[in-house]
């Protein structure tokens, strides 16, 4: 179990160490990225066979340290990242060196996020990823791109801000930080000031998870960072963002009250999402506002309380962890305005082809996994039995016709005519055709995925138990 | 040490406190609203800070209890050193990234020739002009604005 | 948020605000919030770590994850400032290599003086690093100290370079070993940043295990990064 | 009641400099407001008896903070928004 402490530390060491490597440099970050994956698979089979456990950082047991909870969840998450951070590794850089160690430290802090069962440890590794990420972004070439990540850089940390005073309103109110010992004494957050602090984290953590009111950076970031950059923050970063909200709301604030309001700023994500991916011009932006969408989906399916809705959300971040960096890839190096993509799809058959095949997929196309995800999250939905949850059933299902006419606009431009321009460079054809064989698998493997992942959500979903492991065994 | 004497006194302390901390945190939100140069925003970011770490050590305090640091054998009781801990990471998280704020603004600055956070707003949401399509390519420079 | 807008809406809700956090405030009891894990904490740290400031056995034993994630914040804070930086110097036409030569010297007081302070704030970082577990202090109030020790040389004499080999070396080093004290906790006693060494007597500057040993690393990285944050600042005026 | 004036004292003149920050017209006026934001806020966290985060606000925050502002002002001094109180 184990393990789960050196996926972090051994990309930290390797960040810190960086600058001294000399000619290895460019090799010590695949390496690292890829003994995580293989930490990951090892730590996933001891799960399967153990149960879930926890691991205490210097054998100071819960609530007077930190804890880190490795169950299959948080196993899947630190491991896709891994893999996610590994096959999007940049071919060029215009300083590898520190972009290495950037990336390093991205894949460290999400780790962390997965791993961690402390509210403030997972506030600092929040940051961390914060940190690395306006580094990241501001590293591209394209113009605009530092001015875009300065805008980024102040909303996020105004975002922090609000999260700290968050968490140092639950510390006043229940007087620990640990999220089973928080979750024995939910009963003294259940008032009009334990809801203003999920409302503040909520807004802290929203920033990274594309939720409404604080999403304003998404399109500028996607549409000006590389497209690696962007599909690892599209992909990975916010999935681990949602987690600490799923983490709170499972634990600690299984109110009613904060359950709605998570519900109500999901959809509001999706709505806006979804409008103004119609109204976007160019692909990158379409793609980002249709991330926002995607995130609100998750959102409204984490609001859900019990298994079903750990389920659907689950499915959902998992499926969009697959496709929205495929696309962002394939998209990559062809004209940015929707209307310039005209008769790529004859000049260009594959990279066209795989762009459908994801289309499709994000869509909820029936025999595609995108369907199933979609599926899991009405059923959840119209679960509750609560008119306001059955409202968000009709919401996804407009918000899945309006993403349909963008996205069906696309694919027909792509079609269309022809054009004498030369084909662009597909540098990202590696990833993206990786990622698009990785949703075949998913595919064609429905039933033990499908298993799997019903299995993560059941081990999640059980609070009594998550309680017990956390506080009721002594490390020594 | 100094002991309270009264209830009251504590109230009126603890108000003293939590004024100082809302008042920073709203200086702070306001900076944020109101301000457009960048690096106005990062000073009321620093306002915002300050008065979040303030609070948290104020969530910490007890009355006629030490400072959580042992001198000899002494067994009073000691305030809570948690919130210290947090808010001093907190601090030194704050600080890295004022600096890589101003590292961007300082880049932003000599690119774009200006820090008003609304105008590079209105910039980036302009669509992208055939100009400047070709540059995701890895071997073309980056534009330079005069 | 970040366009541009009257400023009477943003007063209106701020006053908003401050009404909202005065009524929530009032359920808040000053002095009296519930502490059990700070209690907890209190009642056993000294006998469990080793350490008098308690502050410093949170941070360094208790919390100990939360320190090495900061300190990667600073350095991932460090590197992106010098990626940023960098990348706009390396198209700015050798501006690189003009960049530490242009400034003239500085006043002979300030000359004088930065000669005078330099061992002075060195001998300060030091100790306060040094006696973090016994007295207010540690690691990243005596990292602070040390950049300006090493920060203000550099503006008395903007043509001396300032030591980067040696700079990355220190930088490196202290936040490895900090993993590596980790590291070996995990293998000797089991877990990850396991206090090591033994608490010693409480009081003592010997004593409290690795903790000191935490510090020095501490003090170092933080110190390395925040001169280099400085330095990198420290450019020619924008046009 | 000595501790509890202090206190007062500390407040005010932290808010006065906070609005100071907000209003002054230069930038390394608001950055100097700033600073005496930060000490006024160490001494307060002297008398909530927390001398570590005091050292660490009086060195970080006043300190290392300021200077790193005044650098960048330094540097772009001349690039000003259009509307810059």
């Amino acid at each position: 179990m184990n393990a789960s402490v050196l996926m972090i530390a051994l990309p930290l060491l390797a960040a810190f160490l960086l600058p001294l490597t000399g000619p290895l440099a460019r090799w010590v970050g695949p390496f690292a990225a890829a003994l995580n994956i293989a930490l990951g698979i090892s730590l996933w089979q001891t799960v399967a066979q153990e149960g879930p456990s926890v691991v205490v950082m210097g054998g100071f047991a819960a609530p007077l340290g930190i804890v880190f909870r490795v169950d299959t969840l948080a196993v899947l998450f630190a491991t896709a990242l891994a893999a996610l951070v590994l096959i999007l590794w940049p071919r060029t850089s215009a300083d590898p060196r520190r972009e290495s160690a950037l990336l390093l430290i991205l894949l460290a802090a999400g780790c962390g996020l997965a791993f961690s069962g402390d509210l403030f440890n997972l506030f600092v590794f929040y940051e961390l990823i914060a940190v690395a990420s306006y580094g990241l972004v501001a590293a591209s070439r394209e113009r605009l791109a530092a001015a875009a990540g300065l805008r980024y850089l102040v909303l996020s940390a105004l975002g922090s801000a609000f999260a700290l005073l968050g968490i140092g309103l639950v510390y006043a109110l229940a007087g620990t930080l640990n999220l089973a010992d928080l979750s024995r004494h939910a009963d003294a957050l259940n008032s009009p000031l334990g809801l203003a602090a999920f409302a503040l984290m909520l807004l802290g953590f929203g920033v990274k998870a594309e939720l409404f009111p604080v999403n304003a950076w998404v399109a500028e970031v996607y549409s000006t960072a590389t497209a690696r950059t962007t599909a690892l923050l599209a992909g990975g970063v916010s999935k681990l963002a949602l987690l600490i909200v799923l983490h709170l709301v499972l634990l600690v604030y299984a109110q009613p009250a904060a359950l709605s309001l998570l519900l109500t700023l999901g959809l509001l994500s999706i709505v806006s999402g979804q409008f103004a991916g119609y109204r976007a011009a160019d692909l990158p932006r379409m793609l980002a506002y249709s991330s926002i969408a995607q995130l609100g989906m998750i959102a409204a399916a984490f609001s859900v309380s019990g298994e079903a809705g750990v389920l659907a959300g689950l499915a959902l971040a998992l499926h969009h962890l697959i496709v929205k960096p495929a696309l962002f890839l394939v998209g990559d190096g062809w004209p940015k305005c929707v209307d310039s993509l005209a008769g790529l799809g004859r000049a260009e058959p594959w990279r066209a082809a795989l762009f459908v095949l994801l289309a499709l997929s994000l869509l909820g196309i029936p025999p595609l996994p995108g369907f199933w995800a979609k599926l899991l999250l009405l059923k959840a939905l119209l679960g509750m039995g609560e008119p306001a949850w059955n409202l968000a059933a009709a919401v996804v299902l407009l918000g899945t016709a309006i993403e349909g006419a963008y996205l069906l606009r696309v694919l027909q431009t792509l079609f269309r005519g022809t054009t004498n321009a030369k084909p662009a460079t597909f540098g990202g054809a590696l990833p993206a055709g990786v990622l698009g064989v990785a949703l075949l698998l998913v595919m064609l493997a429905a039933t033990p995925v499908g298993g799997a992942l019903q299995r993560a959500a059941q081990q999640a979903a059980d609070v009594p138990a998550y309680v017990a492991d956390t506080l009721g065994g002594s490390p020594q | 040490m100094e002991t309270l004497s009264t209830a009251t006194e504590l109230e009126w302390l603890g108000w003293t406190f939590y004024a100082g901390s809302a008042g920073l945190v709203l200086l702070g939100c306001y900076a944020l609203f109101a301000a457009r140069h960048a690096l106005r925003l990062l000073l009321g970011l620093f306002l915002l800070e300050s008065g979040v770490n303030l609070f948290l050590v104020a969530v910490g305090f007890r009355p006629d209890a030490a400072a959580p640091i042992l001198v000899g054998e002494q067994a009073g009781s000691m305030v809570d050193p948690l919130p210290q801990a947090l808010i001093l990471t907190a601090i030194v998280i704050g600080v890295g990234v004022l600096a890589l704020g101003l590292a961007l603004a300082v880049r932003v600055a000599k690119e774009e020739g200006t820090l008003d956070l609304a105008e590079l707003g209105r910039r980036l949401a302009a669509t992208h002009t055939p100009a400047t399509a070709e540059e995701t390519l890895p071997q073309s420079g980056r534009t330079e604005t005069p | 948020m970040l366009t541009s807008r009257p400023r009477w809406p943003a007063l209106l809700f701020i006053l908003g605000l401050a009404l909202l956090l005065t009524a929530l405030l009032r359920d808040l009891h000053f002095g009296n919030a519930p502490m059990q894990v700070g209690q907890a904490i209190n009642g056993v740290a000294a006998h469990e770590t080793g350490a008098a400031n308690v502050v410093a056995s949170v941070l360094l034993a208790y919390r100990g994850l939360d320190t090495l994630g900061e300190l990667a914040i600073l350095f991932a804070a460090a590197t992106g400032a010098g990626l940023v930086l960098g990348i706009a110097f390396r198209n700015g036409n050798g501006e690189a290599q003009a960049k530490t030569n242009t400034e003239p010297p500085a006043g002979f007081i300030l000359r004088k003086g930065a000669d005078l302070m330099f061992p002075f704030l060195l001998i300060l970082g030091a100790y306060v690093i040094l006696h973090g577990h016994l007295t207010p202090g540690g690691g990243f109030q005596g990292g602070a100290i040390l950049a300006a020790a090493f920060f203000v040389p550099q503006l008395a004499r903007p043509s001396s370079p300032f030591n980067e080999r040696t700079a990355h070396w220190v930088e490196a080093l202290a936040g490895a070993s900090f993993v590596l004290i980790g590291i070996a906790g995990l293998a000797g006693a089991g877990w990850f940043l396991a206090p090591l060494l033994g608490t010693g007597s409480v009081g003592e500057l010997l004593s409290a295990g690795s903790i000191p040993l935490l510090q020095l690393a501490i003090g170092l990285k933080v110190g390395s990064e925040l001169a280099g944050l400085m330095i990198a600042l420290h450019g020619p005026k924008e046009t | 009641m000595i501790m509890a004036w202090v206190a007062l004292a500390c407040v005010v003149t932290m808010l006065v400099a906070g609005v100071l920050v907000l209003t002054q017209r230069k930038l390394i006026g608001a950055i100097a407001a700033a600073s005496v934001v930060s000490v006024a806020l160490s001494v307060l966290l002297v008398v909530l008896r927390a001398p570590d985060v005091a050292l660490a606000e009086a060195a970080v925050g006043a300190g290392l903070s300021s200077v790193l502002l005044a650098l960048a002002v330094r540097r772009v001094g001349a690039v000003d928004s259009k509307e810059d109180t």
